[in-house]
């Protein structure tokens, strides 16, 4: 019964993947994405990673999905034709060629088990019982900083493509939402839900599926509505309060991982203080990735002119 | 103890700085100042330690290799460090005058930060997923950069490398992959321990990422006009030192971590993409007008020569001291070609803000105003063409002779003929420089000038004082490095 | 390896392939960076389905995917606004490289600016 | 089959009844003529389909905090397919004013 | 005693550095700096001199990569030439400071200039292969501003041809080198290396390739192409470039492969001497005949270096120690007749405007002591005794008998013909023709007016003057030139 739908699912994706990268219109497309998003995500349901299946419809089908809606406005506002989709034998080749033989391989290589095992032993030091969050805050700490920081540099690059004269004004799309209207309605009833629903997440990660990347998502999501519902002043660049807002996370992040040097070792989290140190770092962690996550959404700064 | 805690200084301090100057704003090169003083400490405390005590291994969180990430600074890695922080000071003498608008100060400040952080990060990692987290750090910082330019193709180039980029990390990451279903890990050394059906297919994968992000021949289209659109002190760190973070992971994969994955023809197929490098690079740099995409071009072409090592240190020279010399030659031409490609982009960045323009047509006569930086172009430009006395000369003389002495005198040839190339196109700014009548210049403090000339004294001493530099290299470097049987 | 793991791995694969021909043969930047999501998502797919053991995913690519799902939001992030801004500049959504004169645009039916 | 316990079997006739409303709404969505009426075939159809979806689904449910998640589901997509409705009404009317 | 070598190289090299920093009107302090290096050069050659007069070979290592230490190691071939590159530079140094003047952009030039003499002295001291390249670079590097030091379209043309050959020529030393260092190991030329085991086939394209390199700064025929267009460079330069720098290094290079690494005997057992005899003789004629078809006087001299530049290969190419000593001693010879000639043609164009060989008529009357000084070195050049010229030809004329390739006679005998013929008619114009007052053969500076009593330009001419003569009358004895030469022949053929 159980492979009848997964049949079925992964014919799904397949269908929702082709039509969006060959759909005939740009919007059309986007649609499909955010479809074929959420199909991936019910993929990892099916292989039971419930986290990663969060952090996949959050972010990869949800503000992957929204990034693009964005940019799909903003290229019919500028006036950028379509064209319809070429064929080419010589890339299909390629790219069946590559797709061919790492499934191949993927297939008739015996795994060589992973690290289940060794996972499952450090457990009881890392301080944390979900073992993804284990894996993400203490033993491969330090990718998950370098992560933090890329958001950053994501961010960073976004601002640059500011004009110069742009720098002081506000970020974000023009707004057009009606004062008093449905969204703003909308926008003071969901914060509340979407600010306990975030903060659960990221506190349930420390046993169970969540944490700080999918709360902060959540987070990000309910800034976003406040915001484009103008019920929140689009924020500036070099407004600091943001400012610190972005840095938070990552600053904090690197300062307990310095104090671990203190402790014998760098990013040391010792057994008895981890749970605290990780949960510290988590709460002003999501705190920086919701705002950085709002804000590549809103994008570089631009002029208040209406289309 | 002392070396952690060095290590912990130039991986922790440049992300912290890249904090502080998002936050302080106008202050942001006095805190990006306190970060490189102490990590030019920090390396030296490192350089110190390693010729002493042999690399500095780090396991972070305590963990170790299968589960947790390990850092390891040997001779490659503490030199490539060292490179980094002198190339990161001189841009910074040179930046601090150029990005007085508040827009370009905010974002150019925390992003050379986060790109000497990821640098360093990149260069110590044993972990291959650390090394692509790292890589995208590298990547972004360098894509918000080039989109500081002013010029009308600086959105258009930062768009393709971009594209170019996400491209090659996913496919370098589709070999992580692989890695990690054949041997269980991602540290180098327990792969290399290991062997797995899929070795194959993920180091081509990996390989082909690589390549693309190090702007290797096929791939390259990206980096010209990226590094000629980016501001020049942004782009003297994008030419010295973003392509030589893949160009390590390269090397690290091919004979750290998989060594006899390789089949001795795809080692000559990378030497050869190499030498197509230094071919189409020169040609091209011959014909461009504007002086910034003459040295993008000579950064394609200077890249090629790194490959040409790889058939002499692999495949059937591997182990002997042929193979050593070819490995230790090319580390020391990447180490001079950072410091001399840093030091011309710095004189054309002083040269750009005193006469407004980088055509060699307006550059003419500017030996008479600016002498200072001219000299200093001109003994870079030497260590580039790899003539003595410097670096790149040093460099050359070792591959040349280890390919001679392995029975593979063509590769040697290549480099031969790349020196002559590079002489070329080098030629043509050098020879408008001493022109007669000097243009209009706008006063630029002879300090300034002093800068781009320090980091060509560097390149040259480095062919002087190159000693220190290979007895760096050999401390720590892996047994086929040292001319020790693999 | 059960059945259902066998097809997840299979499909990944295949997602793998379409992205990456779409990357490769698409001229619109916007298409280009959806497919690019393609893979991403394929790859991790594929990442996941490998680690599978018994009754869940093996925690490390778990928490991999996780920050490359991550990193991969904020290239394309990057990519989009850059695109944007490209197209603000040159009013043309594909790279100079890309465009075939003899193809005949069909402009959509998005207003004026 | 033995006998079937009461709750699965109408989880099966709940869910059943639930698709057939989602099948009246794309059905509804492909063959009315503008905007405003496929509007209103969606909300209505896909709402009563959801909500039928959701008690199927309730009954399977073995603590409390399942059954507030679910209903939790069930009120933020009325909320939201009802705004979404108003907005694309809106959009829809402006934009046949300026083209009209 | 060992870091004299260093000394010796540090005396040139610490000038430049200084100098390139002095401002333009530090006038006093870089012609101080640069007299006071040479005078200091000169003496601490001396002591060397004495040094390795007793058989002491000082030697100085400075190890840069594995197998590549910079070595500076004084032999008496290597003394041969520093001895006569640091006489000459003193004097070019108190040349060039009158000569300049208060011209411009004077630190560059005085800069570059002592960074190519100590070019030149680190690469007579070399003690290997690789140590010699460098140098060898360094020389090419360095002379190039001074070529182009005018900054005009002409002097930029000049200086891009010769980096047009000079360039190729350095690389194809570079793969020699490296090829034989493949083959044999670190090269040094204290102790020659075994070249038995090598086969015939590459030892012949290494010897070809070091030739070919070297052949270019020697200007042997085919690759001689830069030197004539180098005269648009200022009159110290090209006396320098010409009579003792760029031109002697390759001739010196090539002495060295000849002698301290293929060995007489290989090289004649290679079959490989007579070709380099050949193509020395195809130069002397083909300089000669060139030189006679000019009307500029510093183009004519050019193509005499041409041709007399060859006569120290044609030396090498001879089997037997006459053509060696002969070849070795017209090293030095040729360079002091040569810079005498050319200060002369630089004080000719200086004090009197004559470029063209039709402006020299007359000019005897009013500047005596430089035509003086200009006849001994024509005179020399030609061969007439007891002008040092005239022992060299001796020497090699016997080395070729000896050798048993009369040909070599045939060839000097026409060249002594052919230099009499393009220089005795500027004799005969200096001294016997009235001056012309207008027209195309006047010089632009009034007749009456010519004045060359500058004693920084007369006195460094009469000198070098003076030496031909010494080098010829004293040949004899223990420290001349010749004695130097048959010092080092004696090397050479001793097993």
């Amino acid at each position: 019964m159980t492979v009848l739908f997964d049949l079925v699912l992964c014919a799904l994706m397949l269908l929702a993947a082709l039509a969006a990268i060959g759909g005939r219109g740009l919007f059309r497309a986007t649609v499909f994405f955010v479809a074929y998003g959420i199909t991936v995500a019910l993929a990892w349901v099916r292989l039971g990673a419930i986290d990663v299946a969060l952090a996949e419809a959050a972010i990869g089908a949800g503000l992957t999905g929204l990034l693009l809606l964005g940019a799909v406005a903003r290229l019919r506002r500028a006036g950028a034709p379509e064209f319809p989709v070429r064929a080419g034998l010589v890339p299909a080749l390629a790219a069946a060629g590559v797709a061919g033989a790492t499934g191949w391989v993927a297939l008739r290589v015996p795994g060589a088990g992973g690290l289940w095992t060794e996972a499952g032993e450090a457990l009881p030091l890392s301080g944390v019982e979900n073992p993804v969050t284990a894996v993400l805050l203490n033993f491969r700490a330090w990718d998950t900083l370098l992560e933090s920081i890329v958001l950053l540099a994501a961010l960073l690059a976004v601002w640059a493509l500011a004009r110069e004269e742009e720098w002081e004004a506000p970020v974000g799309p023009p707004l057009h939402a009606r004062p008093g209207g449905v969204l703003e309605g909308m926008a003071r009833l969901l914060p509340p839900v979407g600010i306990v629903v975030g903060v659960f997440l990221v506190w349930a990660g420390a046993s169970q599926p969540g944490g700080a990347f999918q709360g902060g998502t959540v987070l990000a999501a309910v800034g976003l509505i406040a915001a484009l519902a103008g019920l929140v002043a689009l924020p500036r660049p070099d407004s600091g309060s943001w400012r610190t807002a972005l840095a938070a996370g990552p600053a904090v992040f690197l300062l307990v991982g310095a104090s671990g040097l203190a402790l014998g070792g760098l990013l040391l989290f010792p057994p008895d203080w981890a749970k605290a140190m990780i949960l510290t770092v988590e709460v002003f962690l999501t705190l920086s990735i919701a705002a950085t996550l709002a804000l590549l959404v809103l994008g570089p700064p631009q002029p208040r002119r209406m289309p | 103890m002392t070396g952690e805690v060095a290590l912990a200084v130039l991986l922790l301090g440049p992300l912290l700085a890249a904090l502080g100057c998002l936050l302080a704003g106008r202050q942001g090169s006095t805190v990006a100042l306190l970060a490189l003083i102490a990590g030019a400490a920090a390396v030296v405390v490192l350089w110190d330690g390693m010729l002493r005590t042999g690399p500095i291994e780090v396991r972070l969180g305590g963990w170790g290799a299968p589960l947790g990430i390990v850092l390891r600074a040997d001779g490659l890695a503490v030199g490539f460090l060292a490179a980094a922080v002198v190339v990161m000071g001189a841009v910074w003498a040179v930046a601090r005058h150029d990005f007085a608008t508040p827009r370009a100060r905010d974002v150019f400040w925390p992003s050379s930060m986060l790109l000497w952080g990821a640098l360093n990060a990149i260069m110590v990692s044993r972990d291959l997923f650390n090394l692509y987290v790292g890589l995208e750090l590298l990547t972004l910082t360098a894509v918000a950069m080039v989109a500081l330019g002013r010029g009308p193709g600086a959105i258009e180039a930062a768009l393709r490398y971009v594209l170019y980029a996400l491209m090659g990390s996913l496919v370098y990451l589709l070999g992580v992959v692989l890695v990690y279903h054949g041997h269980g890990t991602l540290d180098l050394d327990r792969i290399a321990a290991g062997r797995s059906g899929a070795d194959a297919l993920a180091l081509g994968l990996m390989t082909a990422g690589l390549a693309i992000k190090t702007a290797l021949f096929p791939f390259h289209a990206w980096l010209p006009p990226a590094h000629a659109g980016a501001p020049s002190p942004a782009s003297a760190l994008l030419s010295a030192l973003v392509p030589k973070a893949g160009f390590v992971m390269l090397v690290r994969l091919w004979f750290e971590a998989m060594p006899d994955a390789t089949p001795p023809a795809a080692l000559a197929v990378m030497a050869a993409l190499g030498a197509g490098a230094i071919l189409h690079g020169g040609l091209m740099a011959l014909r461009q007008e504007r002086l910034k995409q003459i040295l993008a071009y000579s950064t394609v072409a200077q890249l090629g020569y790194l490959f040409v090592m790889f058939p002499l240190v692999g495949g059937a020279g591997a182990g002997t001291a042929g193979a050593a010399e070819a490995w230790a030659g090319t580390q020391i031409g990447a180490f001079s070609h950072a410091l001399a490609k840093a030091a011309v982009f710095l004189c054309a960045a002083l040269w750009i803000r005193a006469i407004g323009s980088d055509r060699l047509a307006d550059l003419a006569g500017l030996a008479r105003a600016m002498p200072l930086s001219c000299f200093a172009f001109g003994m870079a430009a030497v260590s580039l063409m790899g003539l003595p006395p410097s670096g790149g000369f040093i460099a050359k003389y070792l591959v040349m002779r280890a390919s001679f002495e392995l029975g593979l005198p063509g590769w040697g040839l290549v480099l031969a003929a790349g020196g002559l190339l590079a002489a070329a196109y080098f030629y043509r700014p050098l020879a408008a420089l001493f022109a007669r009548e000097p243009p209009r210049v706008q006063r630029t403090p002879r300090l300034l000038e002093a800068v781009p000339l320090a980091l060509a004294l560097a390149a040259a001493a480095l062919g002087v004082l190159s000693q220190p530099a290979y007895d760096l290299l050999q401390a720590g470097a892996p047994a086929y490095a040292r001319g020790i049987g693999p | 390896m059960t059945g259902s793991v066998v097809l997840f791995v299979v499909t990944a694969s295949a997602l793998i392939g379409i992205g990456l021909w779409g990357f490769l043969v698409q001229a619109h930047l916007l298409r280009r960076v959806l497919a690019f999501n393609v893979v991403g998502s394929g790859l991790f797919l594929l990442f996941g389905a490998l680690g599978w053991r018994g009754g869940g995913v093996d925690p490390v690519p778990q928490a991999l995917v996780i920050t490359g799902i991550v990193v991969a939001l904020a290239a394309t992030a990057v990519a989009l606004w850059l695109v944007g801004r490209f197209a603000e500049e040159t009013g043309r959504a594909d790279l100079p490289e890309d465009r075939r004169e003899d193809r005949q645009e069909k402009s959509s039916a998005g207003g004026r600016p | 089959m033995s006998a079937i316990a009461l709750p699965d079997v109408l989880t099966i006739v709940l869910t059943g009844l639930g698709l057939l409303f989602f099948l009246a709404g794309t059905v509804g969505l492909l063959r009315f003529p503008d905007t405003f009426s496929r509007l209103h075939a969606l909300t209505k159809a896909d709402n009563v389909g959801l909500g039928l979806v959701a008690l199927g689904v309730a009954l399977q449910a073995e603590t409390w905090g399942q059954l507030a998640r679910i209903a939790l589901v069930w009120v933020l997509a009325l909320v939201a397919a009802g705004l979404v409705a108003q907005l694309v009404a809106r959009a829809a009317l402006v934009d046949r004013r300026l083209r009209g | 005693m060992n870091a004299l070598p260093v000394v010796i190289l540090l005396t040139s090299l610490l000038p430049a550095a200084v100098t390139f920093f002095l401002p333009q009107e530090q006038h006093a302090w870089r012609n101080g700096l640069n007299l006071g290096g040479a005078v200091i050069k000169l003496g601490l050659v001396v002591v060397l001199m004495g040094a390795v007069a007793e058989g002491i070979e000082p030697e100085a290592r400075l190890p840069l990569a594995p197998g590549l230490d910079l070595v500076l190691r004084a032999d008496d071939l290597s003394l041969l030439f520093v001895s006569l590159s640091a006489f000459l530079w003193l004097l070019t140094t108190v040349y060039a400071i009158s000569y300049f003047g208060e011209k411009p952009e004077l630190s560059r030039f005085f800069g570059f200039f002592s960074l190519c003499v100590a070019a030149t002295t680190g690469l007579a001291l070399s003690g290997t292969l690789i140590t010699f390249f460098v140098f060898f670079e360094l020389l090419t590097l360095s002379t190039w501003p001074l070529v182009a030091h005018k900054q005009d379209d002409q002097s930029l043309a000049a200086a891009r041809s010769y980096v047009l050959y000079a360039l190729p020529g350095s690389v194809a030393v570079l793969v020699a080198i490296i090829w034989l260092e493949g083959l044999v190991g670190t090269v040094a030329f204290a102790a020659p290396p075994d070249l038995s085991g090598v086969d015939r086939w590459s030892l012949t394209l290494i010897f070809v390739l070091f030739v070919g390199g070297l052949g270019v700064k020697a200007a042997i025929v085919p690759l001689h192409g830069w030197l004539p267009g180098a005269m648009a460079a200022p009159a110290p330069v090209s006396s320098l470039l010409h009579a003792v720098a760029v031109v002697k290094a390759g001739a010196f290079g090539i002495v060295r492969v000849v002698y301290d690494i293929f060995g007489v005997a290989r090289v004649q057992e290679l079959g490989l001497g007579t070709p380099l005899a050949v193509v020395a003789s195809v130069t002397i004629l083909w300089g000669s005949v060139r030189a006679l078809q000019q009307m500029e006087l510093k183009k004519r001299l050019a193509y005499s270096t041409v041709s007399q530049v060859s006569y120290i290969v044609l030396g090498t190419a001879l089997a037997g120690p006459f053509g060696t000593i002969g070849g070795l001693v017209h090293l030095v010879h040729q360079g002091i007749m040569k810079i005498t000639l050319f200060f002369c043609a630089g004080l000719y164009d200086e004090r009197a405007g004559a470029r063209r060989i039709e402006q020299l008529d007359g000019l005897g009357q009013r500047m005596p002591w430089t035509s003086a000084a200009f006849s001994v070195g024509a005179m020399g050049m030609i061969g007439l005794p007891p002008i040092a010229g005239f022992v060299s030809k001796v020497y090699l004329g016997v080395g070729a008998v000896q050798s048993g390739e009369l040909w070599v006679l045939a060839v000097l005998g026409a060249s002594t013909l052919l230099n009499a013929a393009y220089f005795l008619p500027l004799l005969w114009r200096i001294w016997f023709l009235p001056p012309q007052t207008e027209g195309i053969g006047a010089t632009p500076i009034p007749f009456a007016a010519v004045d060359e009593r500058v004693p920084g330009l007369v006195v460094p001419a009469m000198l070098t003057a003076l030496t031909s003569v010494a080098a010829g009358l004293f040949a004899a004895s223990a420290f001349s030139p010749l004695g130097w030469a048959t010092l080092i022949a004696g090397g050479a053929y001793s097993p």
